[in-house]
């Protein structure tokens, strides 16, 4: 496989307000640093992100796709990410099924505390996608940067 | 057969408790059949077919008659009583309104099928022991019975009718079948072979819509696809990422309703097998979280409604078959 | 037309040393809709609101977006400036370009290039906000405590003197937790007893204030003002409120070997038992391992010697639900266990004990009547090591990372204490560092040095070696001398460190609260929040939080009651707009937003609607309960069809969002 | 100071000195803590200033008996008899400088003596 | 029967022949059989700890490699298996220099750390059970006072060891216990005594193992017990003591009644 040394990939990452978000506001405090190319998206919950958000971001170019909540049993609203993690489950199978890169989406649970964590995974994660290189399978051509 | 089921929905009609049959209309030709509401004798008696090709599954027209005035007949096939089922839990079917009778259901027969054999010009086709007698305007042909069977049917998972106010015919069991075969054959292939292979199928998707339009779990009021508030709303499949999307979104829509009844793939003008994207949902929800059959029952929990504390993580997608 | 203004906030050097501030505010001006963007030097202050609040007004200004730090710190900040500026707060959206971009990149252009996307998507999102208004959920005017030490007595008090009624849980049969252990308190040694006894009698005499000791929490419901708990009260075999605590039971019991956890340990009670003297409630309990009726049918005897017939062989477990308004948290700490400290012998030589230990056996309530004797052979110590942080300050799984903070100070104490008592015994503290940041901290340590001639040696014991003869070998370092040491000691102290009670793991996660990786729980701000979690009505109180002394702990405890106190005040609360609302229209009624909502918030109704062909027809629909929705989202995922939707973080707002990222 | 060797010590003992919190717990356990002239957390602190000089002219880095009771008992997790090590194979890596010379075992044997105890000396003693 | 990769080290061919003789036989009894790899390489005598050593952990790596056929590699000796489950623990954690390992001894594969390092007493422990070694005995030590000798290199590092809490440890106890005698506890039991610091500083030696005697002694042992053949030269020679010293298998011979036919 080429490998692109200066492809920098976009990466989007949904972060529940409780855990993640705070999670990764301490990896900031702490200055732990993490990539340029994670941004992140504020939802409530692990559970409000729709497979249609993880979608459309393929759609409008991202290369890879990260949720992080709270860990199970330790969800703000209870049972949220119970819900995430068999939606998403089912989800990346079905994308795996469909042949598309599996290192694409995750799911990783971080907490308030877990700054080193938090920065710790989108490391792991940027490189992951950065390796695969830009994303073809899922992407929409009348979308692509030129 | 047809006849029994005749008789009783004009004596239903006639005692009043129904007033509305529903049912299949014949067409131009023996295979052309078409889901029908019939409200007197005389058209029952005209224009009521069932015969080896009424394959429409009859659950989702019940959403809007059982809405009407009066009581409706319906006439359910085992897999149409799925349907029926999972859309009652789903408050969709008004079951007073509706009288249920459960008839046997298939093999039924596909005509494509028949075509495929280089045979045209049919008039007529009769299963005598297990031999399909195919009267032509050129003649008389024959084929085995089972060459033709429907791939809805040939997959069938169960012969039980979950939910019926009377039967005509017996009533049959949950059958041990092997339709999760081709689901596997494309888990144990690689990433790129099954990404080859989706975009084969996917790339001939024309967007009519006939997949949604048949599906009963597909029965919003307004399909997101269609609603310029969603954000998502396409008209045509412009671009092979609209393929993916559609039908990524509408598998995941149905993910632990869909009771694998394989309208989808049957009316799909372009051969798509989309019923294994289905299948592929029930395949993981059955090894991940326990044996489910949407429609079995109207009270157990969908799958993706519910959650287990020690449920799996998402990286045993990553962890299983083949990259 | 969107009038959208965007602030960009420099945060002195915090956000503009790493983010090209200017370019950043001219980069968003460029973006539809933006009127207005300008940087300023702290945007949070009060020049930096009133520059916002102008140019709402001078713009007229149907959005804001912040680009500063994280919403989690002032996003209230901005949305009550807007809203005194005549601006709908929900219309003001953050972009967090410190926490998640200065504070982590390094290069200038890289993070200027990410802010600006950032910016970017919050713009992108504010055009699709629209102006939301907060309802009112009412509040139960009653408050739960957990945990029935100094630190839940404190509030409960607290609470009840403000009017409100309090229940106090405590798992074990009486109130008083560590405190109740204590013999004396620094830095002005009074006795601990003296001073606790008469708040546990004031609480068990408050007509607000209920205890329901030997219990413990089994489930909680609900939200802030409305908690839903089950109170699970243990069986105690002994009927509550026939007890007189005459004691006769516990006198009279013949299985009398079993350890006493009160004194750690180191003398024995009865199977019946009364945990000391001045216990609230003053009721006895039958401990069920011990009993010999329980475990085989054979004695009663206690059952036969009760005057009032208070003793219940057959008493169950029982459950009560009760709702509150407002839950602290004050479920106190622990000290280590001590099994991976073996070096100091702590296993095997009973001489070796621990602080607690040592406040046991020099209380007058102790197992030697406050005559401080060796546990081995009960003869006076003439040597007496101390050793610190034994646990505390580690760096590998054995200990824990952090400084248990009360140490220094009731080893001070000790040392001060027996020197008093017995100035034939040398004393030897070996530290590595004294930490006594604390009113009259300092001078009580140095009187223990000055006046009382307790050695401190600036070291660490090695190894401890019980020797045949009785006496300890300690092996230490002496690291102002650079020697090692060797002292023939009678008894060694270990100040063990201290950790969260492990019942608040499990009790964090039916409250939905954080903990740190101690299981310390999380307060919602380190400074400006110490009392409050992040899970609203959910307060802290004592060392669950962290450690902490008894000065502490007490001032924590009133904090956390005014905070309660503050809530229960309210008849109702405003809720959080950021609810789900269904879209009529769109509902199929399929009940699947029903059944993921954790709150029971979805309800349905059948209703008639006009139909495009101007039939009408009667639908099954789903409405939201503002009142009681928390604004999960769960159910805009589980609908199919797309009715349901989320104020605040709508379907197209995200999707706006990711647009805005990806582009 | 020298930068390179502090560097390669550091390398080698795989040990981050500035984790130590100066309590000495591992000179209080220390069995050989009287024939040495720089006590295991000198060595830790010296290391950690880069005073390097010293501690590979001292005798003391053959008083270390690699008992690891430093290491075990150590709550930081700062491994001194690692650094010690690192230390000693730097003395002893430099030409000539073996501390242990085959011509002088001979002397050293007695009829019970393991020769288990003549290869570990090796191993500590001899590059 | 389970078969072990049994690893005896240089010294038990020479001067430690009954540590070594006594295990073999007392392993037959108890249902183990030993193998011994063919032209197995001293282990070095002690574990250089530093990162960027290779050539050091070379044979240990050998003998590992060798213990991958069987169940997993028995030492007897303390420091041979000292310096063998330090590789091991090492060479799994360090991935570099597993490769480099590779590279030295031209593996296909590199050894990542996959065999199971088993003492003696571990295997007796674990896999005999002390249970049933107390069933088999047939000369119990009836009243008699053993001290353990763990010295260091049997519990320490114990991240590594992984045998026993290392501040406070059980398994020699409860062997003694299992051949009928009476474990003496006393605090020098984790303690070095002085190692091959024999080879020049007698007096150091004297030190460090005289404290370690006088301190069994004065805890009223009888005997003291060790699996080093260099503490147990320590402990008679240099300690100034009179104490018996024992190697723990000769005990556990004794106790099985194999000494009577070793002797023969």
């Amino acid at each position: 496989m080429q490998v692109n040394e200066n492809f920098e990939p976009v990466i989007v990452a949904f972060c529940c307000n409780w855990c993640s978000y705070a999670g990764a506001d301490l990896s900031g405090t702490n200055r732990l640093n993490y990539p340029t190319n994670v941004k992140i998206i504020r939802v409530p919950c692990s559970c409000r992100v729709n497979p249609i958000f993880i979608l459309r971001a393929f759609q409008r170019g991202a290369d890879g796709v990260i949720i992080c909540g709270c860990h199970p049993g330790d969800c703000h609203y209870t049972s949220g990410n119970y819900f995430t993690r068999r939606r998403i489950t089912l989800l990346y199978s079905m994308l795996d099924f469909l042949g598309i890169e599996r290192n694409r989406t995750r799911l990783e649970w971080v907490s308030a505390a877990e700054g080193a964590k938090f920065a710790a995974v989108m490391n792991q994660f940027t490189e992951d996608v950065r390796k695969l290189g830009p994303n073809r399978r899922l992407e929409d051509l009348r979308c692509r940067k030129q | 057969m047809q006849e029994a089921m005749i008789k009783r929905a004009k004596e239903l009609l006639a005692d009043g408790t129904v007033n509305r049959v529903m049912g299949w209309k014949k067409g131009e030709f023996v295979y052309d059949t078409t889901p029908a509401v019939f409200e007197t004798a005389e058209e029952l008696e005209k224009e009521f077919v069932c015969n080896d090709f009424t394959q429409a599954n009859l659950s989702k027209y019940l959403i809007k008659e059982s809405r009407k005035e009066g009581k409706i007949l319906a006439f359910l096939k085992p897999c149409d009583t799925y349907s029926f089922n999972q859309l009652l839990k789903e408050h969709r079917i008004i079951r007073e309104n509706v009288y249920v009778i459960g008839i046997p259901g298939g093999p039924k027969l596909d005509m494509e099928k028949i075509k495929a054999k280089g045979i045209s010009g049919i008039l007529d086709v009769k299963n005598e022991n297990f031999t399909l007698k195919i009267e032509t305007l050129y003649g008389t042909e024959t084929m085995p019975f089972y060459e033709a069977v429907s791939g809805k049917c040939a997959d069938c998972k169960s012969k039980k009718h979950v939910v019926y106010d009377e039967l005509i015919g017996e009533d049959g069991d949950v059958l041990a079948s092997r339709r999760f075969d081709m689901v596997e054959k494309l888990e144990n292939m690689t990433s790129q072979e099954r990404y080859d292979f989706w975009r084969g199928e996917l790339s001939k998707c024309i967007r009519c819509n006939a997949c949604r339009n048949v599906c009963p779990a597909c029965t919003c009021e307004n399909c997101v696809f269609d609603n310029p508030k969603s954000g998502i709303d396409q008209k045509a499949a412009a671009d092979s990422f609209e393929e993916n999307m559609f039908h990524i979104i509408r598998a995941f829509h149905v993910a632990g309703r869909c009771t694998d009844c394989g309208e989808c793939s049957r009316v799909c003008p372009q051969n798509i097998p989309l019923h294994l994207l289905n299948r592929k949902f029930i395949k993981d929800i059955n090894s991940l979280y326990g044996e489910y059959q949407a429609g079995a029952d109207t009270t157990s929990k969908c799958p993706l409604t519910d959650y287990d504390t020690d449920d799996c993580e998402p990286s045993i997608v990553h962890e299983r078959g083949v990259e | 037309m969107q009038r959208i203004g965007v602030f960009v906030c420099h945060c002195g050097t915090n956000i503009a040393a790493t983010v090209d501030v200017k370019a950043v505010a001219q980069a968003l001006a460029n973006e539809p809709g933006v009127v207005i963007s300008q940087d300023y030097q702290y945007m949070c202050s009060e020049s930096g609101q009133d520059l916002v609040k102008a140019a709402i007004k001078e713009h007229n200004l149907s959005g804001v977006v912040v680009c500063s730090c994280s919403p989690r710190m002032h996003e209230n900040t901005f949305r009550k400036a807007a809203s005194a500026a005549g601006l709908n707060p929900y219309l003001v959206e953050i972009a967090n370009i410190r926490e998640q971009c200065s504070w982590i990149h390094k290069d200038i252009a890289s993070a200027t290039e990410k802010a600006v996307v950032l910016g970017k998507a919050a713009v992108a999102k504010v055009h699709l906000n629209t102006p939301l208004t907060a309802g009112e959920s009412p509040v139960v005017k009653r408050a739960l405590v957990i945990g029935g030490g100094i630190a839940g007595i404190q509030t409960a008090l607290d609470i009840a003197e403000a009017g409100f009624e309090v229940d106090i849980v405590e798992k074990e049969p009486t109130i008083g937790g560590k405190m109740a252990q204590i013999d004396k308190t620094f830095p002005t040694l009074d006795c601990a007893a003296c001073i606790l006894t008469p708040k546990m009698v004031e609480a068990a005499q408050n007509e607000k204030i209920t205890i329901h000791s030997f219990s413990e929490i089994s489930d909680v419901k609900g939200f802030v003002g409305n908690f839903t708990v089950t109170i699970k009260k243990k069986a105690r075999f002994v009927d509550e409120t026939k007890c007189t605590g005459c004691g006769l039971c516990t006198e009279k019991c013949p299985m009398k070997k079993v350890p006493n956890e009160f004194n750690m340990g180191l003398d024995n009670r009865t199977a019946v038992y009364i945990p000391f003297t001045q216990a609230v409630p003053k009721v006895a309990t039958i401990d069920p391992n011990y009993c010999m009726m329980l475990k085989n049918g054979k004695c009663g005897i206690c059952s036969k010697v009760c005057s009032v017939g208070a003793i219940d062989y057959k008493q169950t477990d029982r459950f009560v639900e009760q709702k509150y308004g407002a839950i602290v948290v004050a479920t106190g700490f622990n000290p280590i266990k001590l099994d991976k400290y073996d070096e100091f012998a702590y296993s095997w030589c009973p001489d070796v004990v621990t602080s607690l230990e040592l406040e046991r056996l020099m209380n007058a309530a102790g197992p030697n009547g406050g005559t401080l004797l060796r546990p081995s052979d009960k003869k006076h110590p003439h040597t007496i090591v101390f050793v610190q942080c034994v646990g505390s300050r580690c760096d590998d799984e054995k200990g824990k990372p952090y400084c248990s903070k009360i140490c220094c100070m009731y080893t001070a104490k000790h040392a001060m204490l027996i020197r008093e008592k017995y100035p034939d015994t040398e004393v030897y503290v070996f530290y590595i560092d004294v930490r006594t940041p604390g009113k009259n901290f300092d001078e009580f340590y140095r009187r223990a040095v000055e006046q009382y001639g307790v050695h401190y040696i600036k070291g660490m014991v090695g190894k401890v070696s019980p020797k045949a003869d009785g006496t300890i070998d300690v092996q230490a370092s002496d690291l102002l001398s650079n020697e090692q040491l060797h002292i023939d000691a009678d008894m060694v102290v270990l100040a063990a460190a201290i950790e969260p009670d492990k019942t608040a793991r499990p009790l964090a996660t039916m409250l939905t609260t954080q903990m740190d990786t101690n299981d310390f729980f999380t307060e919602a701000h380190p400074k400006l929040r110490p009392v409050e979690s992040a899970t609203a009505g959910i307060f802290l109180s004592g060392a669950c939080q962290g450690p902490k002394d008894i000065p502490e702990t007490v001032a924590q405890a009133s904090a956390a009651a005014a905070k309660a106190i503050g809530l229960l005040c309210k008849n109702s609360i405003t809720c959080n707009p950021c609810v789900a609302h269904s879209d009529e229209l769109m509902c199929n009624g399929c009940s699947a937003c029903e059944k993921v909502c954790p709150y029971g918030a979805i309800t349905y109704q059948d209703k008639e609607f006009r139909m495009p062909d101007r039939t009408t027809a009667i639908r099954r629909v789903a409405s939201v309960n503002p009142a009681v929705c928390q604004g999960c989202g769960a159910c805009t995922v589980a609908c199919p069809s797309g009715a349901m939707d989320l104020n605040g973080f709508s379907n197209s707002q995200i999707m706006s969002e990711v647009d805005a990222i990806c582009k | 100071m020298n930068k390179n060797e502090k560097d390669w010590i550091d390398i080698t003992s795989g040990v981050n000195v500035r984790k130590c919190m100066r309590c000495g717990k591992c000179t209080a356990t220390c069995p050989s803590y009287a024939e040495m002239e720089y006590h295991p957390h000198q060595f830790v602190y010296m290391v950690e200033k880069g005073d390097i000089e010293p501690l590979l002219n001292s005798d003391s880095l053959y008083k270390c008996l690699t008992c690891f009771a430093c290491v075990e008992r150590c709550p930081r997790g700062v491994e001194p008899a690692k650094v010690v090590e690192a230390v000693r194979l730097t003395a002893v890596r430099k030409q000539g400088n073996n501390h242990l010379i085959p011509d002088q075992i001979p002397a050293m044997l007695d009829d019970d003596m393991p020769q288990q105890a003549i290869v570990t000396a090796f191993r500590k003693y001899t590059k | 029967m389970e078969t072990f990769t049994y690893y005896p080290g240089c010294t038990l061919r020479t001067k430690a022949k009954e540590l070594d003789t006594y295990a073999r036989a007392a392993a037959e009894v108890l249902g183990i059989s030993l193998v011994e790899p063919e032209n197995w390489q001293c282990c070095g005598g002690a574990y250089t700890t530093a990162t960027n050593e290779v050539s050091t952990k070379l044979s240990a790596v050998r003998t590992l490699m060798a213990g991958k056929e069987t169940k997993g590699l028995v030492t007897v000796c303390s420091a041979c298996h000292n310096v063998i489950k330090q590789t091991n623990y090492d060479i799994a954690r360090n991935e570099a220099m597993a490769v480099k390992v590779q590279r030295y001894l031209g593996l296909e594969e590199a050894y990542k750390g996959e065999t199971m390092v088993y003492h003696y007493l571990e295997l007796l422990r674990d896999v005999v059970g002390f249970d049933k070694l107390k069933e088999k005995v047939v000369n119990p030590f009836k009243g008699k006072k053993i001290a353990a000798y763990y010295g260091c290199l049997l519990l320490r590092p114990s991240k590594a060891l992984a045998m026993d809490n290392p501040e406070n440890p059980v398994i020699m106890e409860d062997f003694i216990r299992a051949i009928g005698g009476t474990p003496v506890i006393y605090a020098q039991r984790n303690e070095c005594c002085g190692g091959y610091i024999t080879m020049e500083d007698k007096a150091q030696a004297a030190k460090r193992s005289g404290a370690v005697m006088a301190s069994a002694e004065e805890m009223g042992a009888d005997m003291i017990i060790t699996a080093c053949p260099l503490c147990l030269y320590n402990l008679k020679k240099n300690s100034g003591s009179d104490m018996p010293v024992y190697y723990f298998t000769e005990l556990l011979a004794e106790a099985l009644g194999l000494k009577e036919d070793g002797n023969e």
